[in-house]
């Protein structure tokens, strides 16, 4: 398969949006704000599986990071509404050793991306057309206990969240 | 075209069922007459494609020896060094299996349609039938089921489906305690159960029915006979209490708190004789057993006598008919226990059409009056009930063992082949319990539907919807014996273990005696309970044998004992083990948190509190591991890790 | 403990729903509506001060801006407190134009109240047709008065002008085709499930509260209490008609409402007779009335079935030609004192129902 | 001539391009953006005379005729609506977000254009023929969610916070009775491609099929683009316009606009999935393919615009009881029963 | 069961000699009313105040009232009109409250309808009623100066 | 310089991972703490797509463990927002620091 | 059940859809106004006494009216309506004796000034040598029949009312109600 100059420079250009936006997510002093671009982040991903070749993904990308998981956090931020939005996404105290850890591990990790000699197949051994079948087929028969888990832990987590969430009545002691 | 259909997609008469269970509790619980409707219409369905099916493999004599099985893989277990086991979930369809889907889905479509008049009003209508759905699908799941390990989940469906139903009027106590009572006793027996299934695993290796006999059958390759003997007797304890024998039998008439076609459908038709079929499919297994075929004669010969002296003083209907009930259970048992897998099935068969008769019977009797369940408080029932009352006479000419009504049939095979075995005193003891049997059900009809009229009830005839299923039962109770009779034995052509049985010489003796055991049992009723207006030999025999009496009116004592048993041994060990809890146990770990609390106090320090100070910390150890996997080598880390855990 | 917090939202003075220039102060717990604070006043043009610096015959026409959606009722109440006060006596033709053109005017009062309630759940076709109905009664009522909303009809001792010729003919056809028309009412709103879904079991009134707060008009019909003063205290000739006081059953907002709709049918029902009798009559329009209108000293408390419900003057005279004092019992501002309590526990929405089902003119709660 | 006539301007244009000695990439990538923009400019035009249309409905029902004055028939009265809109100032609130505040009414047209992108108008008439369009699309409607709500968030306004809250919990809630319902059809096809959607109905209408499955996917889509019975976010009896309360001049005329978009969205999609899409019933194929696609996505506008000028508003906690309660199951049921169907009709095989 | 109102009145008259009765009305002291007002509601069944509202009688206003003379600043007078839903009966009752110190039990205890008359009433006459729960401005604004429909009321403004 | 490779691919995901580290570390809102999980959560998602493409193109397994992870994250917000929607109710606030609940 | 009242109301609306409008075009199609419509006044400073009746019978005073004497006659100098008062309520064509105020059809009456607004009937100088002015015949009264009638009812009473006090207003109210008994 050939690379072509286009998807190198829509690499380049996701990689930036990505990393521009998650940057901004992290700065942001304005927890909507943050929460925008965290969508936009979202997006350009999605934008990045395409390249990959995952156009599955990157549609199930959009559908549950950018429309549920951010709306989800959304009605968070709605139903903890503070007067003062402006200050609600502040550092704390321990930033600067945080930015030391962090920078440390991106070191770390850099090193071992750079370092690695990762087998590079993908020259030769292009992507099958019918992904979406495949992935189905796959998840139903050889990964069909793992997948049923993952049911049961949306159902769990879906309970466990309304039981959480639910409003109490206030009580007749109280 | 259908019927090969149906035969390959007998799964779908339990599922049928299930899916009208489903549906009900999600959709239609707020409207009780769709419900119904779905209900009873999931089940007739299934009761077409069960009689499809039971006719296509009663056309078919290949069925006969080489059952129709097809299933699905379920699961694989391994086990380094075992193997590999392979539990499937599927159908298997042979005669027995047939006739049982076909008498199941029949009986219980008809109790559906009788519940509906019965239940009318009942603020927990829809879901009444939302559990009488889920009983249908799970004893039919357990009728079809090709696997031992497939057959327990539909037995313990069908236990929670009885705790459940029993328990139906769940304001009442007595119907509490009743199911709870239920649901333990059966727990108890299906933890042997369970156990025997283990063993048939580990030793055998494979869960298939079909496998499994064929590996039984050269049991020496696999076992030892001692082995053998206990399995055996393991898997019998379940049907022990799932079909009501002694010692296990109490819950039965207990359970009789639940809805009449609940008693009727769970605790007469099918559900108790689950154990049975279990045993009658096991047979196999305890064929290659000796002393546990004796066992199960024995314990079967011993509850149908226990049961019927129970019954012969019990004053509520519903009670005479359940200790009926486990009496007739011991019949089954007993022949099962002689090895004639034909008798026993065609006991069972026979008694599913006349005991759900008189159940329902029962139920209408109940129904008209009001919930007054004396007998000695009802009488003359026959002229204002005319159908229910004579329905019920079919039903106790059939279990009473008066030819040519069903009963007849299949008790007469019974003492035949009790006798042909050679097993004189359990032929006198079933023997005597046919009179007795005779006696007491008799009773009960002179009691309830003759003699005078009590001013004070004002029974009514009950609606279509419970009428048509009690004269197509009566029907079936006069009809369905022919199956069998001596001179044309269909019956022991398609049911049978080992060897079919040929309909050779008639025991015109047995046969004969029989009926005569019969007619002087009712004779004895008709003397003491309708002749004598006044009931005096009666009240004299009850005063002169006061203690027999209270014995069989208070079954034995057995309820009492258990109690006894509970409080002293269990209570009693319990407070020796809550003893060495609080000095012994409790020292230790007191000892040892002091230890702990005191260490704590000095590394209290270093607990912000903050998530994310630990957080910190935690990446920083993260990195600290990688890099040392990275650089000294996974063996290091791990040992270095190693020495920090 | 978990714990809600509310917050305060101001629904109105400029609100669609409000009817008019009114504000309710709520007290919010997501949708739920904690507490509910009425705020009128906005409208009010102190019509019961203007009143004592006015002759009698000049209070009329500030009557008609109270209710300003049946404003011929309202000057018949103040015409009756008057007349009762100086014992006038009111010609049989003047008493049949009135009432009939008084149940005109409620017809046109619910056609709108109805409409209305069916814009507030939010159906604006319902609010439109019944305009196209209320536009045809407005056309008669501009025919026999010169004005469409601010009548000024009545007049003490009768009425300003007889029926022009033809009017009572129109009118008859318009009556005939009203069934018609609140059928289909009935069919687009009253019948829809979702309207009933909105407004069923809603702002529940029992009929103690009803009578104990005073509430009057479908709103008190609503609960159950059959007690409308055309029936129960027969004023001018409405002893002469045969007609049927509609009785709700839950007293929720649905039983107000469709109380108002069946009243609609009687009110027809009512008119027609009217057609039928006025036609016998022939006769003066206005009684005998002084020159001079000085009412003798005293006071006079004289109510009507309005609308929107029991409509009170209560009219003290000190023997000049200018009333000492006036005042009106408004049944949309004393219907309105209930809010709260009827709206507590309800959502944002009901109140929009329960608001509309009183059926308040700011006109006259404000006064 | 009429049915390859967008067809034909393609090709046109691509031979152009070709005879000009544009590299083929370059080509299509040309053609694509031609495509969009034209979709673009398609869905301006529809919207502007959809707002028309609405307004003609609207009085027609109501015994009125609508608007009349501007233009023949008053065709060009949105048009002069627009005008002035744009000429009016956009008043920003003292304390609104105004990052928000501005970006919501700028973005509202994004997801529906890009939708847009995938549907077959035609034969052949299709900008991106993806192998998962019906997914990409729902994917796609999803992200209107963010941008209502940016919008009444941004306002700062309790009128704007309550309908904001409204449009995220609706819309959320009815995005799963779509999907779902549209599983069923999915099953039967065996593919999530538009074109092969339509492809497979070219015997039998998905509606006849999957009537249920029909009627939840319209429901849905109707509450998903908020419209009455089921437009509680701008129910302006209660919550006077929601998201829209503090927009004035180009701001309301975009949510305003986006609104028609997202109906022939949801008249397209239903269209392209269960009335056959571009396939013209009983063989009137004289009349081109695309026309047909326009006529029944039209007939469906219609009666959504139907339903608004029927029926009342009903309530949030209704609204949400009827999503989870009624639709959620009922779809879920769909699908198990589709399932069934198949398997028996597999079994007997007729 | 049926009484009329006459009879009514007598009864009344027995048991609260100090009230002065014509037909269809009667009138009592301040101290008097509450008790008054409980005994209609309970015992003869006047479940519902149609109407409340107050007249101002300043003493030297022509239309006086025919009460006692002795105060200089006259007095107004509330008015009650009552009824009993179920059994069709009209009753008028009036109390005096001298224009000085003019102060009324509430009679929101006994019908809840006296909530908004009362503040309508305190509003625009600046007549006090005790014990009511929430004595508020219902028309006019909080910080509204006077009781516009007291007769010695100016207003300042308007068209010229 | 013109092709991408899989080191592209890691060296992004770790810049986008460090990046979500961080704001996990060093925010005050527990809203965006969550929010920074998720940016670490698609970090892994791209290497294990690139890893899918690059590595087993035929097989799959990454993008298969990316739907896990995708579903995961999704039930990890919801029960996240649950518990900080509780604390919230009881001390009305979100501000990490103030909760040291953790230590007894 | 559910759905059927949906059902019922699309019927509805589809039948409206598609039967005729109300609307009527505005500017180029009126409704026809009725007789008794309180438009515009109109007046008739011939008939005009300057008796002053109708400005008392007015609840608002919107009447301005201003007279000097002329030969024993009041000559009426000025008849003001300051019509963003109006309340048309038409008490004041009602207390008219002389027929000489009365409302047209005229609705339209909206102004782009504010100073615009008054009606101005009436405004001139009192003539110096005043030749008398003509009794009004019944014929000539105005555009209405009913009118007609009251104008002759309305000339026998003349003398009385002459003087401007205010208890005129009320003799007249009263006084013009059995006129009517006569149509």
């Amino acid at each position: 398969m050939e690379t072509s100059i286009y998807s190198v420079l829509a690499f380049y250009v996701l990689a930036a949006v990505i990393l521009g936006s998650a940057i901004l997510v992290v700065s942001m002093r304005n927890i909507v704000h943050s929460v925008l671009f965290l969508a936009i982040c979202f997006i350009a991903m999605a934008g990045l599986f395409l390249i990959l070749d995952a156009a599955y993904l990157a549609v199930i990308q959009v559908l549950v990071y950018a429309g549920a998981v951010c709306i989800m956090i959304i009605f968070g931020v709605m139903l903890i509404q503070r007067t003062d939005m402006k200050q609600s996404n502040l550092f704390n105290r321990q930033t600067f050793m945080a930015g030391g850890v962090v920078a440390l591990t991106l070191a770390v990790s850099g090193f071992f991306a750079g370092t690695t000699a990762w087998a590079d197949l993908a020259a030769n051994t292009p992507v099958p057309e019918d992904s979406l079948g495949q992935i189905g087929q796959l998840l139903l028969s050889k990964y069909v206990i793992p997948f049923e888990v993952a049911a049961l832990l949306l159902l769990v987590a879906l309970v466990g969240a309304i039981v959480l969430a639910k409003e109490v009545k206030a009580n007749v002691d109280d | 075209m259908l019927v090969e259909f149906a035969l390959h997609h007998a799964w779908l008469v339990p599922l049928l069922p299930a899916l009208a269970f489903l549906i009900i509790v999600f959709l239609a619980r707020p409207w009780p007459k769709l419900s119904a409707f779905i209900s009873v219409g999931g089940m007739a369905t299934a009761c077409f494609f069960a009689t499809l099916a039971a006719y296509g493999v009663f056309t078919n004599h290949q069925y006969t020896e080489h059952p129709l099985v097809y299933a699905a893989r379920w699961l694989t277990l391994g086990l380094p060094g075992m193997p590999e086991l392979q539990i499937n979930v599927g159908v298997q369809l042979d005669p027995t299996s047939a006739m049982m889907l076909f008498m199941v889905s029949f009986i219980a479509t008809f109790i559906q349609l009788y519940s509906v008049g019965y239940m009318k009003g009942d603020p927990g209508f829809s879901v009444f039938f939302s559990y009488l759905s889920l009983f249908a699908a799970s004893m039919l799941l357990l009728v079809i089921s090709s696997n031992l390990l497939q057959m327990f989940i539909a037995w313990e469906l069908v236990g929670l489906c009885s705790y459940l139903l029993i328990g139906f009027y769940s304001h009442k106590i007595s119907a509490r305690e009743a199911a709870k009572k239920a649901f333990v006793t059966c727990r108890v027996a299906d933890f042997g159960l369970l156990l025997g299934i283990l063993g048939l695993v580990i030793t055998f290796g494979t869960l298939d029915l079909v496998e499994l006999s064929e590996r039984v059958a050269n049991f020496r390759e696999y076992t030892t006979f001692g082995t053998m003997t206990l399995l055996a007797i393991l898997v019998f304890i379940g049907p022990i209490a799932k079909s009501g024998q002694f010692p296990l039998h109490v819950w039965l008439p207990d359970a009789m708190e639940g809805p009449t076609p609940v008693s009727a459908l769970i605790h007469a038709a099918t559900m108790v004789v689950a154990g049975v079929y279990l045993v009658g499919r096991m047979l196999f297994l305890f064929h290659e057993v000796p002393v546990a075929m004796d066992l199960v004669a024995i314990t079967g010969a011993f509850t149908a006598l226990f049961a019927a002296t129970i019954a012969i003083t019990q004053r509520e209907i519903k009670r005479i008919l359940a200790y009926s009930t486990v009496s007739q259970l011991g019949y089954m048992m007993l022949a099962l226990g002689v090895g004639s897998l034909t008798a026993g099935m065609f006991h069972m068969w026979t008694h599913a059409f006349f005991k759900a008769l008189m159940f329902l019977g029962a139920g209408s009797v109940l129904h008209a009056l009001h919930h007054k369940a004396d007998v000695w408080e009802m009488g003359g029932l026959v002229k204002k009930m005319p159908i229910t009352s004579w329905t019920f006479v079919i039903g106790g000419l059939a279990i009473a063992g008066i030819p040519p009504f069903a009963g007849f049939w299949s008790k007469d095979e019974i003492l035949v082949v009790t006798l042909n075995g050679g097993h004189y005193i359990l032929y006198a003891m079933a023997a005597f319990t046919a009179f007795l049997t005779a006696f007491y059900m008799w009773r009960l009809i002179f009691l309830a539907f003759y003699g005078e009229e009590k001013p004070e009830n004002h029974p009514h005839e009950s609606p279509w919807t419970m009428c048509v299923p009690l004269i197509v039962l009566a029907a079936g109770a006069m009809t369905v014996g022919l199956l069998g009779t001596p001179w044309n034995n269909i019956w022991a052509e398609w049911i049978f273990f080992g060897e079919a049985h040929h309909s050779g010489e008639i025991a015109w003796g047995a046969m004969i005696s029989s009926a005569v055991i019969a007619v002087a049992g009712i004779y004895l009723a008709y003397t003491l309970y309708l002749k004598d207006k006044e009931k005096v030999k009666v009240k004299a025999l009850a005063e002169r044998y006061k203690s027999l009496y209270n014995l069989s009116f208070n079954k034995y004592y057995i309820d009492e004992m258990y109690l006894w048993f509970n409080h002293t041994m269990v209570d009693g060990s319990a407070k020796l083990f809550y003893l060495f809890d609080i000095y012994v146990v409790d020292g230790i770990v007191n000892g040892l948190g002091g230890f702990g609390k005191l260490s704590g106090e000095g590394l209290r320090v270093l607990q912000t509190g903050r998530l994310q100070n630990y957080a910190l910390v935690f990446f920083l150890g993260v990195l600290a591991i990688a890099v040392l996997m990275v650089f000294a080598g996974p063996s290091t880390a791990s040992l270095v890790l190693g020495g920090v855990m | 403990m978990l714990r809600t917090e509310t917050y305060t939202m101001n629904f109105g003075p400029q609100h669609p729903a409000t009817h008019g220039v009114f504000q309710v102060v709520l007290t919010l717990d997501g949708e739920k509506i904690v507490k509910a604070e009425p705020v009128c006043g906005y409208l009010h043009r102190g019509i019961e001060k203007l009143a004592e610096s006015r002759t009698y015959q000049q209070v009329i026409p500030y009557t008609d801006r109270m209710d300003y959606l049946a404003s011929m009722l309202q000057n018949w109440g103040y015409v009756m407190a008057v007349e009762k006060l100086m014992g006038l006596e009111v010609p049989e033709r003047a008493e049949y134009l009135r009432v009939i053109s008084g149940e005109l005017s409620r017809l046109a009062s619910h056609v709108l109240a109805t409409g209305v309630y069916a814009l507030d759940v939010g159906g604006f076709t319902g609010f439109l047709l019944c305009f196209r109905e209320r536009e045809r009664m407005m056309d008669l009522l501009e025919e026999l008065t010169g004005s469409r909303m601010t009548f000024s009809y009545a007049r003490f001792g009768g009425v300003a002008d007889d029926a022009p010729e033809g009017w009572l003919e129109k009118l008859d056809k318009l009556m005939d085709d009203m069934p018609g028309y609140i059928d289909e009412y009935d069919g687009l709103i009253t019948g829809n499930e979702i309207f009933q879904a909105r407004t069923k079991q809603v702002g529940g009134l029992s009929p103690e509260t009803a009578i104990d707060y005073s509430l009057s008009g479908p709103v008190l019909r609503g609960s159950g209490i059959n007690y409308d003063l055309r029936k129960a205290k027969p004023y001018s000739i409405y002893d002469r008609f045969d007609f049927e006081v509609p009785v709700g059953k839950n007293g929720d907002c649905f039983d107000r409402y469709f109380c108002r709709v069946r009243e609609m049918r009687q009110s027809v029902r009512i008119i027609k007779q009217a057609i039928e009798q006025i036609k016998e009559i022939d006769g003066p329009i206005k009684g005998k009335v002084p020159k001079a209108l000085k009412p003798p000293k005293g006071d006079a408390y004289a109510e009507i079935e309005s609308s929107k419900g029991i409509l009170g003057f209560y009219v003290v005279s000190d023997g000049t030609n200018k009333p000492h004092r006036v005042h009106v019992r408004r049944p949309s501002f004393i219907n309105l004192g209930y809010l709260d309590e009827m709206s507590r526990g309800w959502l944002i929405a009901d109140l929009v129902a329960i608001l509309g089902s009183i059926d308040i003119v700011l006109g006259e709660v404000d006064c | 001539m009429l049915e390859n006539l967008f067809t034909n301007i393609a090709g046109l244009l691509r031979n152009l391009l070709d005879s000009a000695g544009v590299p083929p990439l370059w080509n299509d990538v040309t053609l694509l953006v031609v495509k969009l923009v034209a979709i673009l400019v398609f869905i301006l035009i529809n919207a502007l005379w959809l707002v028309l249309m609405e307004r003609k409905v609207a009085g027609y029902m109501q015994a009125r005729i609508g608007p009349n004055r501007v233009g023949p028939w008053g065709l060009l009265q949105t048009t002069c609506d627009i005008g002035k809109l744009i000429s009016k100032e956009i008043p920003i609130p003292k304390s609104a977000d105004k990052i928000l505040f501005l970006l919501a009414p700028a973005l509202v047209f994004v997801p529906p254009l890009m939708i847009f992108a995938a549907i077959p108008f035609g034969k052949d008439m299709v900008a991106l023929d993806l192998n998962i369009g019906l997914f990409y699309v729902f994917a796609l409607a999803s992200l209107t969610t963010i941008i209502f709500w940016m919008g009444g968030w941004g306002s700062n306004n309790k009128y704007s916070l309550l309908g904001s809250m409204r449009v995220v919990a609706q819309m959320v809630s009815y995005e799963l009775p779509m999907i779902l319902s549209v599983l069923g059809v999915i099953m039967l096809v065996g593919s999530m491609n538009l074109t092969e959607i339509i492809a497979a109905q070219q015997n039998m209408w998905f509606i006849v099929t999957q009537p249920i499955a029909f009627l939840i996917f319209f429901i849905a889509a109707v509450a998903e683009c908020n419209r009455t019975p089921f437009d509680l976010v701008e129910g302006e009896s209660e919550i006077i316009n929601g998201p829209y309360t503090e927009y004035g001049g180009m701001g309301f005329a975009m949510f305003f606009l986006a609104e028609y978009a997202s109906i022939m969205i949801i008249s397209a999609m239903a269209t392209t999935i269960f009335l056959g899409g571009w396939l013209a019933p009983f063989g009137l194929t004289f009349i081109p393919s695309w026309l047909w696609f326009f006529l029944k996505m039209y007939v469906l506008i219609f009666v959504v615009m139907w339903f608004r000028w029927t029926f009342p508003r009903i309530r949030v906690d209704q609204l949400m009881g009827f999503g989870w309660k009624i639709l959620v199951p009922l779809s879920l049921a769909n699908v198990f029963v589709t399932g069934i169907g198949m398997y028996i009709y597999r079994a007997i095989g007729w | 069961m049926e009484k009329k109102i006459s009879e009514i009145i007598s009864e009344l008259k027995e048991k609260f000699p100090q009230i002065k009765t014509s037909e269809e009305t009667i009138s009592v002291s301040t101290e008097d009313l509450l008790g008054l007002m409980q005994e209609l509601k309970n015992s003869f069944g006047f479940n519902y105040l149609t109407n409340l509202t107050a007249a101002d009688y300043p003493a030297d206003a022509k239309g006086k009232g025919d009460g006692n003379e002795d105060e200089d600043d006259g007095e107004m007078e509330i008015v009650y009109n009552l009824t009993s839903v179920y059994e069709k009966l009209y009753l008028t009752v009036k109390a005096r409250v001298s224009r000085k110190n003019p102060e009324i039990p509430s009679v929101f205890p006994v019908w809840g309808g006296a909530n908004w008359q009362e503040r309508e009433v305190y509003d625009l006459f600046g007549i006090v009623f005790t014990d009511h729960p929430n004595l508020k401005r219902i028309l006019l604004t909080d910080n509204f100066e006077g009781y516009p429909l007291r007769k010695d009321y100016q207003w300042v403004g308007g068209r010229k | 310089m013109l092709t991408i490779s899989l080191t592209h691919y890691v060296v992004l995901s770790a810049i986008l991972f460090s990046i979500g580290l961080f704001g996990v570390l060093s925010k005050k809102n527990a809203i965006s703490v969550l929010i920074c999980i998720e940016l670490m959560l698609n970090a892994v998602n791209i290497n294990l797509i690139a890893f899918s493409k690059y590595i087993t193109p035929n097989e799959f397994i990454g993008q298969i463990f990316a739907i896990f992870v995708i579903t995961v994250a999704a039930a990890e917000v919801g029960v996240g927002l649950a518990i900080i929607i509780a604390i919230y109710r009881n001390k009305l606030s979100v501000n990490l620091d103030e909760f040291d609940w953790l230590k007894w | 059940m559910f759905g059927n009242g949906l059902i019922k109301g699309l019927r509805i609306t589809w039948k409206e859809f598609t039967s005729k409008k109300f609307t009527v075009q505005y500017p180029e199609e009126q409704h026809t106004k009725p007789e008794r419509f309180h438009g515009r006044f109109v007046f008739d400073a011939d008939k005009c006494i300057a008796c002053n009746l109708c400005a008392n019978a007015c609840p608002n005073n919107v009447i301005e009216l201003k007279s000097e004497k002329v030969e024993k006659k009041k000559f009426l100098t000025k008849y003001v309506m300051n019509i963003e008062y109006c309340l048309f309520c038409g008490m004041c064509v009602e207390a008219c004796n002389k027929d000489a105020i009365n409302f047209s059809l005229e609705h339209d009456m909206s102004q782009y000034n504010y100073d615009a607004i008054p009606l101005i009937l009436v405004e001139r100088e009192a003539p110096k040598p005043e030749p008398k002015p003509e009794e009004a015949t019944p014929e000539a009264s105005g555009e209405k029949a009913e009118p007609k009638v009251k104008g002759k009812g309305k000339q026998k009473e003349e003398t009385p009312a002459a003087s401007a006090d205010k208890s005129a207003s009320d003799e007249v109210a009263a006084g013009k109600a059995p006129e009517k008994e006569g149509q």
